[in-house]
């Protein structure tokens, strides 16, 4: 086990790597010259020398990724260009809302998805199916934002009951967390319902059956443990996607969290910002895969990895 | 998000006897009415969007004098223009009409760049198996951990939007999923008999790559792609939304929602129609998929 | 006495096990573990034995299906495992291998024609005009009407998926086939008329075959000479008849009594031996069946039994005999 | 002798494509104390859908006629939680497959547990301790450690004495044993046999015995049905049809099996094909692959006696009278 | 649309607008009057009671020194006191922090008399070397500050700026009240660039603590009206409190500021900006200095809805939006095409496309400023004519048109915008290629002088016609604020000698040269200048819009029911 997890966290890092690469380049890419976006259209050419100096952005590209890799490894992100604070620091400051946000939407799917997808494998090929089928379909294929707009117009300003968009506690989570549940829990139905099937046809449950265990026992104990398995690993892959696709959620709600702060360091080319938080997200999506794995080892005893 | 690979089980050995066996099904309506109306859709959209010009009142890109309001606020739906104006003066029902060669070429063109990279991947990934695998196995986790859409407004941003610059960038980074599927499916289907068979004929690798490992992974694939249509669909209407998508005056369903948003408050229609339009094309996608994957699901050919 | 056929020489197949950070291979499942034989032309070589033995394993080796680990294996004069990839692909129409399972061994997306044509296809045999012609006598010839040839497997039934699987080895003219448990899922009415059509296959082309099953009874019906493997060794090989009238190791003693005989009243004594198959990734010293021999001594435990011939051409690998 | 299990005209017709189809057709035998009925045929002739009647355990949309009466009381009209109760209890089963009819991620003392929880009303850790009772009384050594452990640890012949072990763990009267040994190697399936004998032999219990292999319905069983395309052909006790084998397909069988002992000759195979449950033709269900089919066997046999509690159905016995059952 | 130069880079967060700029703006018609303290007068001021209040981006800096960003400017003078500023809604320059201050005849000396007994909240006292620190602080290139070009005409400041002086010589403080500062050369707007927040009282001893880079958008240390509380970058909120000891005090003897509590919440949605406002959770919407005023999105909902016609303020700022016309590459470095342009663009279709926020405009200078020409010469005089643009464009052969590209920044008004210019030049076949990116791409592009034609504001820093015409048609000023690249001897000329005359009506008429000839030369086509709108609670008072300079926070007072 342990040496199964230094080799996934080994790999792991060879993600990271190439991740950081990608992004150096590509955010080095991007034709906005940072020294003078610092000091301002007016500032006297040599104070942008001076800041370009101080940043080492006159140096080779790798030259430049070798710095940057070494005071990342000290724990330093670097300056954000537009808001002048460490990159670390703005990025620590919003973790814990992201988090707090991605929590919720991902409750939302599973509270939404789960049951869903139970009743859908229990009623398969009926008209009950197909309906609450289509309808998890409907929520999959609303864009987020668009979504999350009219709810947000309905429950916030027609009928003011949920604050209007912001960060904070529960009242502030309800809308996002419905807008996510509503667009992602036909995943978790889909993929439940099918896993469900699956183990349904399988020899142990009639095994069960044989046993004499009721339709209720059979269906938990021995089905839905078993059909969860998939969704486990699903389950892990999504907040990894959430912790990237939660820009568009931020950006609906005005939630200040990762997202927003990525997605304005885009708008703004703000280079150390963008690098910091892709790395982050990246690291956070590769630790959550890892957490699955560990997770799912201990859930299916058939997983040995030794 | 992308989808599930887990969706479509890799473990399991595809089993493509079922779809032929279903042939004769192919007639009931109850059976896959999933499958009917996302095809059903898919096809509207297709003709809708072959036709436009024929099928569109106005020209899609005209400003029209009387297209505004003193104002300068958009006029709602009237006989004129039976889905109203949007903020340039514009026929929105045009724009929609002519949106859905946008949305379709980036969801279709997009797929087929995932679809190409994530097969040749996962085929030669699953096949070769060893270091191989390895290698191209840490490239897909690297592309799957990258925060699609934030890469994906870098790379338009450095690449400057237009409709051929966001359909790459999507197309080039959301193989990942395709990719594992494809291995997984590869990995299960190179130890069945008739591709040892083959191999005991003497068949290259390439022909049994290409020739007979390829077509039995099709099924998934094309489940796979069908929802991933839609799914790229959403994913430039959201790269819209945040200011990185197609370039105006060119319709697409994305930036119109995105200029709608700035008019919502007093033309909500600016911002319902192309988001209605959006909506239903990414259902029938999903719809279509979703049919495609009980068709082909063995599990189904029992019950 | 001629020269064989096949010649194989302690073949050795060793799967590496990887473990830790590193991978490193820290021991290997020994599937098979220097194995000997050699096969005349139109002869029939049985290979039996549990699962685990080695004997598909073995099977596919000599085809380097599976690239064997160490050994000779020699076909027609020819080192089969010094051969390179051109030479290799041409050997392989000399030699063909027929699998278990009907279902898995037919490629689901091909009509029968279409599988029929791939081997002559890769080959560049027969013109393609002729080929479709050699698919319909090809058909006939395992029993299939040769409409069949526009039909998908699904549409057949296992017998007649195996009678396809055959016809598809037959397509290059082998002149040797590895049939690996070819009956082995089929029911018995019907394994019957697929052994009765290897028979006259065999005699019509001069066919040389090794024919792997766990079946004891209808490795004796088929063969000329019988090869039974423990945990990736040989432990007995003899003429047929000789080998179950007179069988000399107690493993095969064990396996013979341990068929049900469907007779009501036969006695026999019966050897029940104790425990499960040793695992091939840790073999047991000595004599790999010591752990569940019922008469094994300390020397079991200790050497390793030498290949010896005790009679005329019935060799076996115990300390006791 | 009094019958534990009695079926009669057990007919079962399955759901495809909206449109029914009989997997099995008038079904009788019995099953008396302590014995055992051996139930034989190729796959695909009704055996297992058979069993799984008896159990009431086939899939919804499966029509089911006539009477499965255990102890006098047909199975086929209790109620469900009264069913349940004989399931595992009065009646328990194991399958072919030892490692997929075991749940992967229950321990096996967890999975043995189940029945005695659910008909013993015993504690866990009673359960716990009968469970390892068990695996003993099944000769699996380490009981005590095995218990804990999951199905994957363990090799196939393990598995299926597990899967006996939970068959066995509420002392059911009736066992029913699906191919049991199919799956093993015959060292293994010696060892299993073995196994079953005693333990039916210690238990007094009547034991419902299918598989395909007529070896084993030599050694193992008392009386024999064959089956063939829903049907039973032939039934009598095992020396009788062993001896005397009534129907061209039971004969057939005998003579398409290759011998481990005697002399080599040619097999002589039934011709063709078993008929797929879409197409069963009227009449003798065998008659197309007979080779002693005569024009009568368009009509549909009955069972005719043939000797002392032997029956046969086929047209050429039709002159010794039918059964009186 | 939003660019307003004068200011610095870019902090466009999301798909919304947002403003940067400099200062101020004169007042050309205030729909409302004010008394001389400021305050629209409703009675007399009741002090206490909070208000929240919603910005539309982050803040992004509270060092004086290197805030540049509207939005950082509106909290930094709250913050801040500065030696001198504006009165009221008007551009004249009323005492500060200097109580009086007297320029020798010359123009080369300012000497300045502070107020006695000012202190930073922690006590310290403020003092004329407060005010030194900071312009040390502003020269200092290692800062960056984008201000530091505004005082390089202080003695010694040059040598200092670049490292060759360990002071600047031309400051000095004879006592703690008395800042004497010596100029190279006399400057008419120079007392205007004091204005700005970059010069502000810092308190040296406090940013030794801290640190020179700490001192951030989330700590300050200043003397002003407001103390910051809490600056959170997460949830994006700040917090002002009352400085209960400040030393300002309205006619009626009421210390400033009257509010206890200011809660700013950076919102990055402006429809959900104008929902609060509706709501009544935020007292007033359109900010003078860090929005442009009510939001587009909303803006049409505001004018036609009773509910608020009381309480909306407009005035049209100093500030241009043009389109920029290069002058040295493309097809545009033809005059005639240029002037083509000029002809083919109708300005109040596409002012109604920003739903009439705005006055037609026909040259660089707002009318707020001096130096705006009254009475343009007819050949700088542009009216929307289709056949003479095509004329044009047919003498400068391209009977049929040509294709360009068109920079701005990216978001949904502007692109509104770029698509009515877009379809207006297709009418005398002038392929507009779109190339809309966001602010620090766009600016890349633009301020290298690459853009054959883009779309920009400018807003001013301080009412002067040089902050417009000299800062952007110079051509020492080429490639980044001229980035047209225009070049023209006599203009250059012209410009010069404005800039270093104390003489207001010579000035005023080199300028209306200048603008003459820029005008002919069709370098820009001018659209409109901003009319900028804000919205009030009904229960707020106080609020004005400010000719110059940021939004009145410390003038504003709540019903006593509201607080």
């Amino acid at each position: 086990m342990y040496a199964y997890l230094i080799r996934r966290i080994s790999g792991a890092v060879v993600v990271l790597l190439g991740i950081s690469i990608i992004t150096f380049l590509l955010v080095y890419a991007v034709p906005a010259d940072p020294a003078r976006m610092i000091v301002g259209p007016k500032a006297p050419a040599a104070v942008v020398a001076a800041v370009r100096a101080q940043l080492g952005l006159n140096l080779p590209l790798p030259v430049q990724y070798i710095h940057y890799m070494d005071r990342l490894f000290h724990g330093d992100l670097g300056t954000s260009y537009i808001y002048s604070l460490p990159v670390a620091k703005m990025i620590l400051q919003r973790i814990g809302p992201t988090a707090w946000l991605a929590l919720w939407c991902w409750v939302a799917e599973l509270v939404i998805g789960i049951p869903l997808g139970i009743y859908t494998a229990r009623h398969a090929r009926h008209k009950r199916d197909y309906i609450v089928s289509a309808v998890a379909l409907v929520g999959i294929s609303l864009p987020v934002f668009w979504l999350g707009l009219v709810l947000l117009y309905w429950f916030g300003f027609e009928i003011p009951i949920l604050p209007l968009g912001g960060s904070g506690g529960i009242q502030y989570v309800i809308l996002p967390a419905i807008t996510y549940g509503i667009t992602g829990a036909a995943y978790y139905t889909r993929l439940l319902k099918s896993s469900m099937l699956e183990v349904m046809g399988q020899d142990y449950v009639r095994t069960a059956r044989a046993k004499g265990a009721s339709e209720r026992r059979v269906t938990w104990r021995h089905v839905v443990r078993n059909a969860l398995l998939p969704v486990v690993t699903f389950g892990g892959i999504d907040i990894g996607y959430l912790l990237t696709g939660v820009v568009l959620i931020e950006a609906t709600f005005n939630w200040n969290g990762l997202g927003m702060l990525a997605y304005t360091a885009i708008q703004n080319d703000d280079v150390p910002v963008i690098m910091g938080t892709v790395m982050l997200i990246a690291v956070g999506v590769v630790l959550f895969t890892l957490l699955v794995d560990i997770i799912y080892a201990a859930i299916d005893p058939r997983i040995r990895y030794e | 998000m992308s989808l599930s690979e887990l969706d479509i089980k890799p473990s399991q050995p595809f089993a493509p006897t079922p779809m032929v066996a279903k042939k004769q099904q192919l007639k009931s309506l109850r059976e896959f009415p999933m499958l009917y109306l996302g095809g059903f859709i898919v096809l509207v959209l297709i003709v809708v969007a072959i036709f436009a010009p024929v099928l569109a009142p106005h020209n899609p890109d005209a400003v029209f004098q009387n297209g505004l309001n003193a104002n300068g606020t958009p006029i709602a739906p009237n006989w004129e223009f039976p889905l109203g104006t949007d903020s340039n003066g514009r026929d929105i029902l045009s724009r929609v009409i002519f949106g859905s060669r946008v949305s379709l070429t980036v969801g279709v063109v997009s797929t087929l760049i995932n679809l190409f990279i994530g097969v040749v991947v996962g085929l030669v990934s699953g096949y070769f198996g060893k270091w191989v695998d390895t290698v191209l196995m840490r490239a897909v986790d690297t592309i799957l951990a990258f925060p699609f859409l934030l890469f994906a407004m870098a790379l338009v941003a450095v690449l400057g939007p237009s409709l051929w610059n966001v359909l790459f960038a999507i197309g080039i980074l959301g193989w990942g999923t395709m990719a594992r599927v494809v291995r997984g499916q590869v990995l299960s289907l190179k130890e069945f008999d008739y591709v040892q068979a083959e191999r005991a004929l003497g068949a290259s690798h390439g022909r049994i790559m290409f020739r007979i490992i390829l077509p039995n992974v099709i099924g998934p694939v094309i489940v796979l792609a069908t929802l991933n249509v839609g799914m790229n669909m959403l994913t430039e209407a959201g790269l819209s939304f945040l200011g990185i998508g197609i370039q105006p005056p060119q319709a697409s369903w994305g930036n119109m929602i995105q200029q709608g948003m700035n008019t919502y408050a007093f033309a909500p229609w600016t911002l319902w129609f192309p988001g209605l339009a959006l909506v239903i094309a990414v259902l029938g996608f999903n719809m279509m998929g979703d049919g495609l994957r009980d068709l082909l699901d063995p599990h189904n050919a029992t019950r | 006495m001629t020269e064989a056929l096949l010649q194989v020489e302690e073949l050795v197949k060793y799967f590496p096990i990887r473990r830790g950070v590193l991978q490193r291979t820290v021991g290997h499942v020994k599937a098979v573990d220097g194995i000997s034989f050699a096969v005349n032309q139109g002869e029939t070589l049985g290979v039996v034995g549990e699962s685990g033995c080695g004997k598909s394993t073995m099977g596919r080796s000599v085809l380097r299906l599976i690239e064997p680990t160490k050994g000779k294996v020699t076909f027609n004069g020819k080192n089969v495992l010094s051969l390179n990839k051109p030479e290799m692909r041409a050997m392989r129409r000399e030699m063909q291998i027929v699998f278990q399972d009907p279902y898995a061994s037919l490629n689901p997306r091909y009509t029968i024609g279409q599988t029929l044509l791939e081997p002559m296809k890769i080959h560049n045999l027969h013109s393609p005009g002729e080929r479709m012609q050699k698919v319909h006598s090809l058909l006939e010839r395992v029993g299939l009407a040769s409409e069949y040839a526009r039909r998908f497997p699904h549409e057949f039934s296992g017998g007649q998926r195996q009678r396809v699987g055959i016809a598809r080895a037959l397509a290059v003219n082998p002149k040797l086939v590895i049939l690996d448990e070819p009956v082995a899922a089929l029911d018995v009415s019907v394994q019957s008329q697929v052994l009765n059509l290897l028979e006259d296959l065999q005699d019509e082309f001069h066919l040389t075959y090794v024919f792997i099953a766990h079946d004891l009874s209808v490795v004796r019906h088929i063969s000329d000479r019988v090869m039974v493997l423990y945990l990736g060794r040989m432990a007995e090989v003899a003429d047929s008849e000789e080998l179950f009238t007179n069988p000399l190791h107690p493993y095969t003693k064990a396996l013979l009594s341990a068929i049900p005989v469907p007779d009501p009243d036969a006695k026999r004594e019966r050897i029940i031996l104790q425990g499960d198959l040793p695992s091939p990734a840790n073999p047991p010293s000595g004599c790999p069946f010591h752990t569940r021999c019922p008469v094994a001594v300390d020397k079991c435990r200790q050497e390793v039994p030498a290949w010896r011939e005790v009679k005329s051409s019935h060799h076996v690998a115990c300390h006791l005999v | 002798m009094a019958d534990v299990l009695e079926v009669r005209d057990l007919t079962i017709e399955f759901l495809i494509e909206e449109r029914y189809y009989r997997a099995v057709q008038g079904v009788s035998f019995d099953i008396g104390e302590g014995e055992t009925l051996g139930l034989v045929g190729e796959s695909g002739c009704g055996k297992s859908v058979t069993s799984l009647a008896v159990m009431r355990l086939l899939p919804t949309h499966t029509k089911v006629s006539g009477q499965v009466k255990f102890r006098g009381q047909d199975l086929l009209k209790v109620g469900e939680p009264q069913m349940r109760q004989i399931r595992g209890n009065e009646i328990s089963m194991i399958f072919q497959e030892p490692m997929t009819s075991l749940n992967p991620v229950h321990r096996i003392g967890t999975q043995i547990s189940e029945s005695l929880i659910l008909h013993r009303n015993v504690s866990a850790a009673k359960a716990r301790a009968q469970s390892i009772d068990l695996l003993k009384l099944v000769g699996i050594p380490r009981a005590e450690q095995i218990v804990d452990e999951y199905p994957h640890q363990l090799s196939g012949g393990m598995r299926q004495r597990v899967m006996i072990a939970m068959a066995m763990a509420c002392q059911p009267s009736v066992l029913i044993a699906d191919e049991p040994t199919t799956a093993l190697d015959v060292t293994i399936q010696a060892q299993i046999l073995d196994l079953m004998r005693h333990l039916t032999a210690e238990n007094h219990m009547s034991t419902l015995l299918i598989t395909h292999d007529l070896g084993v319905v030599a050694e193992m069983c008392d009386r024999v049905a064959v089956m063939y395309a829903g049907q039973i052909v032939e039934q009598g006790p095992v020396r009788e049809i062993f001896r005397h084998p009534s129907h061209p397909y039971t004969v057939g069988l005998m003579n398409c099996i290759p011998k481990i002992a005697g002399e080599r000759k040619r097999l002589v195979p039934i011709e063709g094909n078993v008929p797929s449950l879409q197409n069963m033709g009227v009449g003798c269900r065998f008659a197309p692959r007979c080779p002693k089919a005569m024009d009568v066997c368009h009509e549909e046999p009955e069972e005719y006696s043939v000797g002392t509690e032997h029956t046969c159905r086929c047209w050429l016995h039709a002159e010794a009278g039918v059964t009186s059952r | 649309m939003d660019w307003k130069k004068g200011a610095a880079v870019v902090a466009s967060a999301a798909a919304f607008s947002l403003v940067l700029a400099g200062c101020g703006a004169n007042s050309a018609s205030p729909t409302n009057s004010q008394n001389s303290t400021g305050t629209a007068s409703t009675g007399k001021p009741v002090p206490g009671g909070n208000v929240t209040l919603d910005f539309i981006q982050n803040i992004r800096d509270l060092d004086p020194a290197i805030a540049y960003d509207t939005q950082s400017d509106e909290v930094v003078s709250q913050l801040y006191d500065q030696l001198v500023t504006w009165q009221g809604n008007t551009d004249n320059i009323v005492p500060m922090a200097a109580k009086d201050w007297t320029i020798s005849p010359d123009g080369l000396t300012y000497t300045f008399h502070l107020h006695q007994n000012m202190k930073f909240w922690n006590g310290d006292p403020v003092t004329a070397q407060s005010f030194i620190d900071e312009f040390q602080r502003v020269l200092n290139p290692n800062l960056g500050s984008g201000g530091s070009g505004f005082y390089t005409i202080i003695q010694g400041a040059q040598a200092y700026f670049n490292k060759k002086a360990s002071t600047i010589s031309g400051l000095s403080a004879p006592d703690p009240t008395t800042l004497v500062i010596k100029l190279t050369k006399p400057e008419k707007f120079f007392l205007d660039t004091l204005t700005m927040p970059f010069i502000s009282a810092v308190d040296q001893k406090f940013i030794d603590k801290v640190g020179n880079k700490a001192f951030d958008a989330t700590q300050a240390m200043g003397s002003g009206p407001f103390e910051l509380t809490s600056s959170d970058i997460t949830p994006n909120q700040i917090t002002l409190t009352k400085n209960p000891s400040y030393w300002r005090t309205d006619k009626y003897g009421n210390h400033l500021p009257y509010l206890n509590k200011v809660t700013i919440n950076i919102s990055n949605n402006d429809q959900l900006d104008t929902l609060h406002f509706e709501q009544g959770q935020t007292a007033w919407i359109g900010w003078n200095f860090g929005g442009d005023g009510i939001p587009a999105s909303s803006y049409p909902q505001f004018m036609a809805n009773p509910k608020y016609a009381g309480l909306t303020q407009s005035i049209i700022m100093n500030s241009v939006q043009y389109i920029g016309l290069n002058t040295t590459m493309g097809p545009t470095k033809n005059p005639l095409v240029r002037q083509a342009i000029e002809y083919a663009i109708n300005k109040p279709d596409i002012l109604r496309l920003n739903n009439g926020r705005g006055q037609i405009a026909n040259q660089p200078l707002p009318p707020g400023i001096q130096g705006y020409v009254q009475n343009l010469p007819a050949d700088a005089t542009y009216n929307y004519d289709l056949q003479k643009a095509k004329d044009l464009l047919k003498q400068a052969n391209y009977p049929n048109g040509f294709t360009i590209d068109l920079y701005s920044s990216n978001d949904g008004a502007q692109l509104t915008l770029d698509q009515g210019v877009q379809s207006q030049l297709a009418k005398v076949g002038i392929k507009v290629n779109i190339k809309a990116s966001s602010w620090g791409t766009f600016l890349n592009v633009a301020e290298a002088g690459k853009a054959p034609m883009d779309w920009l504001g400018w807003i001013q820093d301080f009412p002067d016609a040089s902050d417009f015409l000299n800062t952007l048609f110079n051509s020492n000023q080429i490639p980044v604020n001229n980035n047209m690249n225009y070049k023209n001897a006599n203009v250059d000329t012209w410009l010069n000698q404005a800039e270093y005359s104390m003489d207001q009506q010579q000035r005023n008429q080199l300028y209306g040269q200048a603008t003459d000839q820029i005008m002919k030369d069709a370098v820009w086509v001018p659209i409109w200048y901003d009319k900028f709108t804000a919205a009030t609670q009904s229960w707020v008072h106080g609020f004005y819009i400010p000719a110059v300079g940021t939004d009145p926070i410390e003038w504003v007072w709540i019903d006593k029911s509201h607080q």
